[in-house]
């Protein structure tokens, strides 16, 4: 099978990702759709390192997973304190700084 | 020698500045420091007059240069001095006039807790007068110009606390201002023609250039000679002008600086001759403003104003003379030197008049003055005979010569002109006979002045009838003097040319015509105003008599086109600079605002709002590039 | 089937593959000396948090803090000094990291940059002293819930984070890497790294606790996003060159690369994934720049974060994204010029106008200084575009000299305060210059340097940059740079209108007298303001002996 | 290098502001003193500077050329030619009378905050704005100049908004607004106008390379610099637009008014009388220096945007209701006069340019000063306010029309000799244009006397019935102005004598001679004298 194929897939889940970004408002799902982007990269790394036949873009996507675990503790920390102030979740609902 | 003609600026200036700056401690001998003044810039002109008879007549031309004024590259004015027959005619007139003038105001003043300041704008007055006859080139000569205009505007307005005498000053000015554009453009017209602007290299070279040019600089130097000499249509300022002190008005309004126009363009006598049309523009003005002013005073209650029209009238006839061109030069200039003594001497008698009755200045609240001011009565008697060309008298010479030189220009315009002084000649005799009428003559109309008391007339003081008198014998023999043997006309002649015109009938008729319209102007008088009692409200009269109380309505047309317009273009123009080009800028201030407050809405503090700029932002760059390189 | 063979091709090649043939990296441990300490510093600060008590925590941290950055920089200067920013620099530790003026120049100012904005993290004078402690801007305990009991306790106990201090070395070590990362993995793995302190550190302040978490929130979710971006961009350009290091990716968009192997040869002819992967790395990059459409976190977030740390990161993260940029324009897609230039001149100029434009209608302090550090990336993003050594030079000099108004002006900001902390609506500033002059008149130099007027830093920069784009052509970009910072000038105007010629209010805000700490950030600021608006050409030529990158 | 007078004069105003600002509040009248006596030492520096020029010598004299900022081509170049020596005269001159006459207007009302010292701040800012003006006047390196000629805004800016003309109408909030928007209205003005020429500035640095005056000017003579015409306009327009907002030209003039009247007078006159020549002299020095083809060719614009200055601020200053504006207007007039003369490209209009600016310095002056000593008293600058002052304060009406004729330009009076000069040098190349100028002499007869007139004269108003005459203090300020105006009127030959080398070298840069006499009498006497 072509592995151009994986590209696309990795395309279509990073949009996709993108996409729930945009639309979704709980700040928990919000990032978890950033997550899901940074797999799709994950996807293209690998799918690229096999068509290059060199192992870099293997070694990266371990680099990218340690890095979103990373995020998700920061990322966690923010928004659960947040939503211990708030009790909310959405993003919309941390809007006070505006204009 | 000509070291002196420095000095003769120089002490008036002195006295100028010395009365102008030393503050209330010369109060008591101000009027004495200034009219010694007057009195040594005099002496020295007569001194330099003695001088210059002795010479020949080829170098009676006194030169003194001070110092380069202006240098800039190819733009030379000098601070020099010209001293020849025509300025000398003028030296004497104005300082020995002006001395007198001096004397009469030491009386006429005295009450007048401001006399020192008065007689210092006096002296400013007779040392720019004297600068601008005696400048070499018509820069410094617009210099003295001015400067007269400033003294005028100074003494016009002396008594500031009247809005009246306030509006008259800066009118005058104005007007003065509008003749002065046509002095200094014919100024540039010379620098740019001739690369220099002193009389002799111009007046010498004046062949050199297209008669075009000639007569273009003549129109502006008769546009100037108009604001100075109250010509139509610049003549509405002289008769408000009469709001200033009556020896103002005799000095600066009649006898020296209202014929200052005139001898601009005597002493332009080269350019004019080169430019016939400008003389013919020249004598058109004159004649004009002969008939409009000798108009006006027929119907003027105000005896000031009613010689100030006589003034008019009497430049009139100077100007039409100086534009006959070199037949008439001379006897411009005689009958201004003559009518410097008797105008000068008629002011000084209303002056004195008004001094006895309180200031009133109507003429039909007069009447029957004779008795109570007996010499009073006798100068202004010589000067009205004199003025009316009485035979004998200065008038009788000046005038006819001038009427004759009319004639002479010879063709059609030679009869009209002629006519024309004619005309002016009976109407003068006409409204001079009127004032003396009613002032003199007839029973008392006195009126009770604003405090409620009659008025009570008594003779001036000696130093005010003193030169009255003087004038009045002026006025008697000058004309006299200078005719026997041509002695003026031989003086003046080297300088401004002559040329015996010879017109179409003899002197002969010319002179019995004056005659007749004399007599008919004194009958017409008589019948008016001497047989029946004058009425104390003026009647409504005719048509012209109310057009001609009201300056034949010269300026209400000068108020509703040029007062009213003129603040109507302010208003607008203050307005749109207000509205609109500020407008504009504080427009685009708003509008930078207007949008940032727009933009800011963008900010809308969603966070998933931020994201989808950046998505998009995202996409577009995306797009960007592969446009860029598809392109 | 073809599955399976490639399957076992690959196999097969992992086993021709022995372990031992790959090579051991060599690491120059001198050279990247500035960011090694700034990590041990860093590593060590976590183990103060963890054994040294309560008490002298805060002594012990910004002592540890100051040192290390202090070290650092002498470091950065030994290298320089070294000749590593001229002749002798080169790629370091495996071409992971390049080691050349300006990475040395950018480490240089950020860390001194670090050093006085420190400074203002350890000032405690300003709030009153909570229950006899002095306290920083920084929450007590920022794990409990704002106006909680907790929190309460933990006022009353005094306690403090001092973890901020390890966090900002975190994050200076990060912006250390970053602009001298020389592959497309170290780049991420820096931003990331200084990154993820930065997102903590916004929600640290003591006061508007809600602001500041809210600050935090977005600048994290947005972060996050756009580095998603960054990444998925690096995964294109990997697959287009099928390396990620600077120069293969170089080599490979010259076309001068020498060995083709017939995947590469795929891939290179497919430009898509080139010009793709290039434009989503700028979105991350510029997202970090605040460059407009990718601005709208700046506002909120230098709003929101407590003031010290706003101005660290107004001052440090520029400077540290512009160097990233600056590299990766220049060493990896120089090729592309023709492609990112034009788009770039859109950038800037929108970036210019917008916030220029927005900021006039602004009413807070920190809001409006936010609008103008977007305006302020537009005028260096010119000073990028003219892919000259002129437009290094003086993007560098521009960055030193923004970064230290920046801090000082923020630093300022901390100062004017009432009941509620910072006093920072505009309509609190009227009168100002009449309550304290001095005060006063040393954010007027602040501002006047911001609107680049002359005898002032600001003024400098902007000519520096505006001459380069001119040099490479770009007048229109200096016409309307010029016309976006006459609009500029209208805002920074109206402050000091309000400052000085409008009637104090009575019920006006107070200016708390600072420590010596607060103060020598004021006091450099303002002095390297003047310097380099006055004599700048020593700087200059610092910043033009640094402006060329190894490849 | 000898001794760098030119800096020493550039740096002593300086000096003399940091030393006033740090007087401590409680001493305000030493702050005074000292600011006088420093004001007052630059005036014997620039007498200095006047005495070691030679007007035969160099074209650049007294110069000092130091390396300033190497990279951007910048060097730290000093140089006065004739104008240059003639405006720094002016400029120090004037200073000293501004300081004396503004010596009440910085008092503070209240002393409530010891910290806030206004007077030190005014007299400090006013040296500044000297240092600053006479550097950029000294300057001969475009980058210097622009420097000073933008920073010079910012204590402008100060002495505008924060020092207003006590004598205001309306409330003191309102007179705070109207204030701070004057100031911020002439800041932006000038900033815009500023940083617009910073385009032009770096554009020049693009197509030359450096910034020193004279290479340029030296490299375009030879040829060696060629700049593609449209690039040469651009750079004019640049340069222009700049100047044109400083001096002001209609229709970027709308800032003078607002900020002279809502500033105190020892203010407005800075502005108007110092500060505006800058914007003048640099189209003298640096558009004709520059871009000569450019300005001949920007010429025919300049000139009728110059013709509506005269007229239409006359016309306006005519409708004024405020002495302060009205005077403002007059000035917008009569800058239209010099920059007439200074595009008319002949030597008399140049002279007579460089001389308006200096006799329009001291006839506003001299206006502008009494006008505040006459505000002052009376507490109000509606001219509908006055009336009969003439009566009850002679001395300060005779100044007052003193300077109202120096304004209309009354021969015998300096500003006269200018605007003739620069009249004749128009007329002698556009003979249309010289005609349509010279009724800006009615025009400026007619706002100068009603202005005195609706003030001095008539029945005396109950408000004014009390008003003091001139005091000392005030009569040594004018007594001083109205000689020199006197003094050059009828002996203007000590300035020209300065100028007129300068000028001859301003015409050989733009290639222009004199347009010749018709006939010319000066060969016509050589011819006789053979």
């Amino acid at each position: 099978m072509n592995p151009v194929n994986y590209l696309y897939l990795a395309a279509l889940l990073f949009t996709i990702g993108g996409v729930g970004v945009l639309i979704r408002k709980n700040a928990i799902v919000l990032f978890m759709c950033v997550e899901l982007m940074l797999n799709a990269c994950n996807l293209a790394f690998v799918a690229f390192s096999r068509m290059h036949g060199n192992l870099d873009g293997q070694i990266i996507a371990f680099f990218t997973m340690v890095v979103a675990a990373a995020e998700v503790v920061v990322g966690l920390a923010i928004i659960v304190s947040l939503f211990r102030t708030r009790h909310s979740a959405s993003v919309d609902d941390a809007s006070l700084m505006k204009l | 020698m000509e070291n002196l003609i420095a000095l003769l600026v120089a002490a008036p200036l002195l006295g100028a500045v010395v009365l102008l700056c030393g503050g209330r401690r010369l109060d008591k001998v101000g009027h004495w420091i200034g009219t010694l003044l007057a009195a040594v810039s005099f002496g020295i002109g007569v001194a330099l007059f003695a001088d210059m008879l002795g010479r020949t007549a080829e170098d009676r031309t006194l030169t003194q240069n001070l110092y380069t004024w202006i240098p800039v590259e190819g733009f030379q004015a000098d601070m020099a001095f010209q001293l020849d027959q025509l300025s000398m005619t003028f030296v004497l007139l104005i300082s020995g006039v002006g001395t007198l003038i001096h004397v009469y105001s030491i009386g006429y003043m005295e009450h007048d807790e401001r006399r020192r300041r008065f007689f210092g704008y006096l002296n400013l007055f007779v040392a720019a007068m004297l600068l601008l006859v005696l400048a070499d080139n018509y820069l410094l000569l617009y210099f003295g110009w001015e400067g007269v205009g400033l003294a005028s505007y100074l003494l016009i307005g002396f008594w500031q606390h009247k809005p009246s005498a306030a509006t008259a000053a800066k009118k005058a000015f104005l007007v003065n201002r509008v003749g002065d554009i046509g002095l200094s453009i014919a100024i540039m017209l010379m620098f740019t023609t001739f690369g220099t602007f002193a009389f002799e290299p111009v007046l010498a070279s004046v062949g050199e250039t297209s008669e075009g040019t000639l007569t273009a600089i003549g129109l502006m130097l008769l546009l100037a000679a108009c604001g100075k000499s109250a010509q139509v249509p610049l003549q509405s300022w002289l008769g408000d002008a009469m709001e200033g002190p009556t020896p103002v008005s005799a000095l600066i309004h009649a006898a020296t600086m209202v014929t200052a126009g005139v001898y601009l363009i005597v002493r332009s006598a080269a350019i004019f001759n080169g430019a016939p049309d400008a003389q013919l523009v020249v004598t058109v003005v004159g004649a004009v403003t002969l008939l409009f002013g000798a108009i006006v005073g027929c119907a003027k209650d105000d005896i000031k104003k009613a010689l100030a029209g006589s003034t008019m009238s009497q430049i009139g006839y100077m100007i039409l003379a100086a534009g006959l061109g070199p037949i008439g030069y001379v006897f411009a200039i005689m009958h201004l030197v003559t009518h410097g003594f008797f105008k000068a001497g008629l002011f000084l008698g209303a002056g004195s008049v008004m001094h006895g009755m309180n200031d009133e200045v109507d003429m039909r609240k007069y009447g029957g003055l004779r008795k109570y001011m007996p010499v009073t009565y006798a100068t202004f008697g010589l000067g009205y005979l004199a003025i009316i060309g009485f035979p004998g008298l200065s008038g009788f010479f000046s005038k006819d010569m001038i009427i004759e030189a009319a004639f002479a220009k010879g063709g059609t315009e030679g009869w009209i002109l002629g006519g024309v002084t004619l005309l002016g000649a009976g109407i003068t005799a006409f409204y001079m006979t009127r004032v003396m009428l009613l002032t003199f003559f007839g029973e008392k109309r006195w009126q009770p002045d604003a405090g409620g008391e009659l008025p009570h007339p008594h003779e001036s003081p000696k130093s005010m009838t003193l030169p009255m008198v003087i004038l009045a014998l002026g006025s008697v023999f000058a004309g006299a003097f200078f005719e026997i043997g041509e002695r003026f006309l031989k003086w003046l002649e080297p300088v401004t040319g002559y040329e015996h015109g010879n017109p179409p009938v003899s002197a002969m008729t010319v002179t019995a015509a004056t005659m007749v319209v004399l007599v008919i102007g004194i009958a017409i008088a008589w019948t008016m105003y001497g047989r029946k009692p004058v009425p104390v409200v003026a009647p409504r009269g005719s048509l012209l008599t109310r057009a001609a109380r009201k300056d034949l309505y010269q300026d209400d047309f000068n108020h509703v086109v040029l007062v009213r317009g003129g603040e109507h273009l302010t208003r607008s123009l203050v307005y749109l600079d207000h509205s609109v080009v500020d407008g504009v800028v504080n427009g685009t201030a708003a509008s930078v605002g207007g949008l940032s407050g727009r933009l800011r809405k963008l900010q809308n503090g969603y966070a998933r709002s931020y994201a989808v700029s950046m998505f998009g932002g995202t996409v577009v760059l995306i797009a960007a590039t592969l446009l860029m390189r598809a392109v | 089937m073809s599955t399976l063979t490639s399957a076992h091709s690959l196999w097969t090649l992992a086993a021709e593959a022995p372990a031992d043939r790959i090579p051991a990296p060599t690491i120059e441990y001198a050279q990247l000396a500035p960011t090694l300490i700034v990590v041990g510093a860093a590593v060590l600060g976590i183990l103060v948090e963890a054994f040294v008590p309560r008490k002298s925590r805060y002594y012990v941290q910004v002592f540890l803090t100051v040192a290390a950055l202090a070290s650092a920089f002498a470091a950065v200067v030994g290298l320089a000094a070294g000749g590593y920013a001229s002749g002798k620099a080169h790629i370091a530790a495996m071409g992971a990291i390049a080691v050349d003026g300006p990475a040395l120049f950018l480490q240089g100012t950020i860390l001194l940059a670090s050093v006085v904005a420190v400074f203002t993290f350890a000032e405690r004078r300003l709030d009153p002293a909570a229950h006899g402690k002095r306290v920083d801007s920084f929450a007590a305990q920022a794990a409990s819930v704002p106006g909680s009991d907790s929190e309460k306790a933990a006022v009353k106990a005094g306690f403090t984070t001092t973890e901020v201090f390890p966090l900002a070395l975190f994050a200076i070590a990060g912006m250390l890497i970053f602009p001298a990362a020389n592959d497309l993995l170290t780049l991420f793995i820096a931003l990331e790294v200084f990154s993820l302190p930065l997102y903590l550190l916004c929600a640290l302040a003591r006061r508007q606790r809600l602001m500041s978490q809210e600050a935090a929130v977005k600048y994290f979710l947005l972060g996050a996003f756009s580095s998603a971006f960054l990444l998925f961009g690096i995964a294109l350009l990997y697959g287009y060159a099928g390396s990620v290091s600077y120069a293969v990716i170089a080599d490979v968009v010259d076309g001068t690369v020498a060995n083709i192997d017939p995947a590469l040869a795929s891939t290179m002819g497919n430009d898509a994934l080139l010009l793709i992967g290039g434009a989503l790395i700028m979105t991350g990059l510029l997202f970090k720049v605040g460059a407009v459409p990718f601005h709208m976190w700046t506002p909120d977030v230098y709003q929101g974060a407590p003031t010290p740390i706003t101005g660290f990161m107004a001052a440090a993260t520029k400077v540290a994204a512009f160097g990233a940029l600056l590299r990766l324009l220049y060493v990896v897609l120089p090729g592309l010029r023709w492609d990112w230039r034009p788009v770039m001149w859109a950038v800037a100029i929108v970036t210019m106008l917008a916030g220029a434009v927005i900021a006039v209608t602004q009413t807070d302090v920190k809001r409006l200084l936010a609008y103008s550090s977007i305006a302020h990336a537009g005028f260096i993003l010119a000073g990028v575009i003219a892919t000259s050594a002129e437009g290094v030079q003086s993007v560098l000099f521009y960055l030193g000299a923004y970064s230290f108004v920046t801090i000082g002006a923020f630093a300022v900001v901390t100062l004017v305060r009432d009941a509620g902390g910072e006093a920072t609506h505009l309509s609190k500033w009227a009168g100002l210059g009449r309550r304290s002059p001095l005060t006063a008149a040393v954010f007027a130099v602040f501002l006047l340097a911001f609107a680049g007027i002359p005898l002032t830093s600001g003024f400098t920069g902007k000519f520096a940059v505006f001459k380069a784009a001119a040099e490479s052509g770009a007048g229109v970009l200096v016409v309307i740079g010029v016309l976006s910072s006459a609009i500029a000038a209208f805002f920074y105007i109206r402050v000091i209108v309000l400052m000085f010629f409008s009637e104090p209010k009575a019920d006006g805000p107070t200016v708390a007298v600072p420590s010596p700490l607060t103060m020598t950030t004021i006091a450099v600021g303002v002095a390297v303001t003047l310097a380099l608006g006055v004599a700048p050409q020593y700087f200059l030529e610092l910043a033009g002996q640094a402006s060329t990158f190894v490849r | 290098m000898n001794f760098p007078l030119l800096t020493v004069t550039a740096a002593v105003p300086a000096v003399g502001a940091i030393l006033t600002a740090a007087v401590p509040a409680a001493r305000r009248t030493a702050a005074k003193w000292l600011a006088l006596l420093f004001s007052l030492a630059t005036l014997a520096l620039a007498v200095l500077v006047a005495i070691r020029f030679d007007p035969s010598g160099d074209r650049y004299q007294l110069t000092e050329s130091r390396p300033w900022i190497a990279d951007f081509g910048v060097r730290y170049e000093l140089g006065v030619d004739g104008i240059g020596v003639v405006l720094i005269g002016l400029t120090a001159l004037l200073i000293p009378f501004v300081i004396a006459a503004g010596w009440h207007d910085a008092d503070p009302l209240e002393t409530k905050s010891t910290r806030w010292r206004p007077t030190q701040g005014f007299f400090a800012l006013i040296l500044l704005v000297e240092a600053m003006v006479i550097i950029s006047f000294e300057a001969t390196d475009v980058f210097l100049f622009y420097i000073f000629f933008e920073a010079m805004l910012i204590p402008m800016y100060f002495l505008i908004g924060g020092f207003g003309d006590r004598a205001h109408g309306g409330s003191e909030e309102n007179a705070a607004t109207q204030r701070s928007y004057a100031a911020v209205k002439f800041l932006l003005y000038n900033l815009v106008g500023g940083l617009i020429m910073l385009a032009a500035v770096i554009g020049l640095y693009v197509v030359a390379g450096n910034f020193s005056l004279q290479e340029i000017i030296a490299a375009r003579a030879a040829g060696t610099l060629d700049m593609s015409t449209n690039t040469e306009r651009l750079l004019f327009l640049g340069f222009f637009f700049a100047f044109a907002v400083k001096a002001p030209l209609w229709p970027l003039h709308t800032w003078l008014p607002n900020a002279m009247g809502e500033s105190t007078a020892p203010v407005a006159v800075l502005i108007t009388a110092v500060v505006d020549k800058v914007g003048t002299f640099a189209m003298l020095r640096f558009c004709l220096g520059l871009f000569p083809d450019a300005s001949k060719w920007a010429t025919p614009v300049i000139l009728v945007l110059a013709l509506i200055s005269i007229v239409y601020g006359a016309l306006v200053a005519v409708g004024q209701r405020d002495i302060k504006r009205l005077v403002a207007y007059a000035s917008i007039s009569h800058f239209g006069f010099i920059i007439l003369g200074i595009f008319a490209m002949t030597s008399q209009g140049q002279s007579g340019a460089t001389l308006y600016m200096v006799n329009h310095g001291l006839s506003t002056a001299a206006l502008m000063l009494v006008a505040g000593f006459l505000i002052s008293r009376r507490g109000s600058r509606l001219i509908a306010d006055y009336g009969g002052v003439q009566k009850v304060a002679p001395v300060l009406a005779g100044t007052f029309l003193i300077g109202g004729l120096a304004t209309l330009s009354l021969p015998g009076l300096a500003p006269f000799v200018s605007e003739f000069l620069v009249l004749v040098g128009t007329f002698a190349r556009y003979p249309v244009v010289g005609i349509i100028a010279t009724t800006g002499i009615v025009l400026a007869a007619l706002y100068t006397l009603v202005l005195y007139q609706r003030t001095m004269t008539g029945p005396v108003k109950e408000e004014v019935r009390s008003m003091p005459d001139l005091r000392l203090r005030e009569v040594l300020v004018v007594a001083p102005l109205i000689a020199l105006l006197i003094g050059l009127g009828v002996y203007p030959k000590v300035l020209t004598d300065i100028v007129n080398p300068a000028v001859e070298h301003t015409m050989s840069d733009v290639k222009q001679t004199d347009p010749k006499p018709e006939v010319d009498v000066e060969a016509k006497n050589g011819e006789a004298a053979k």
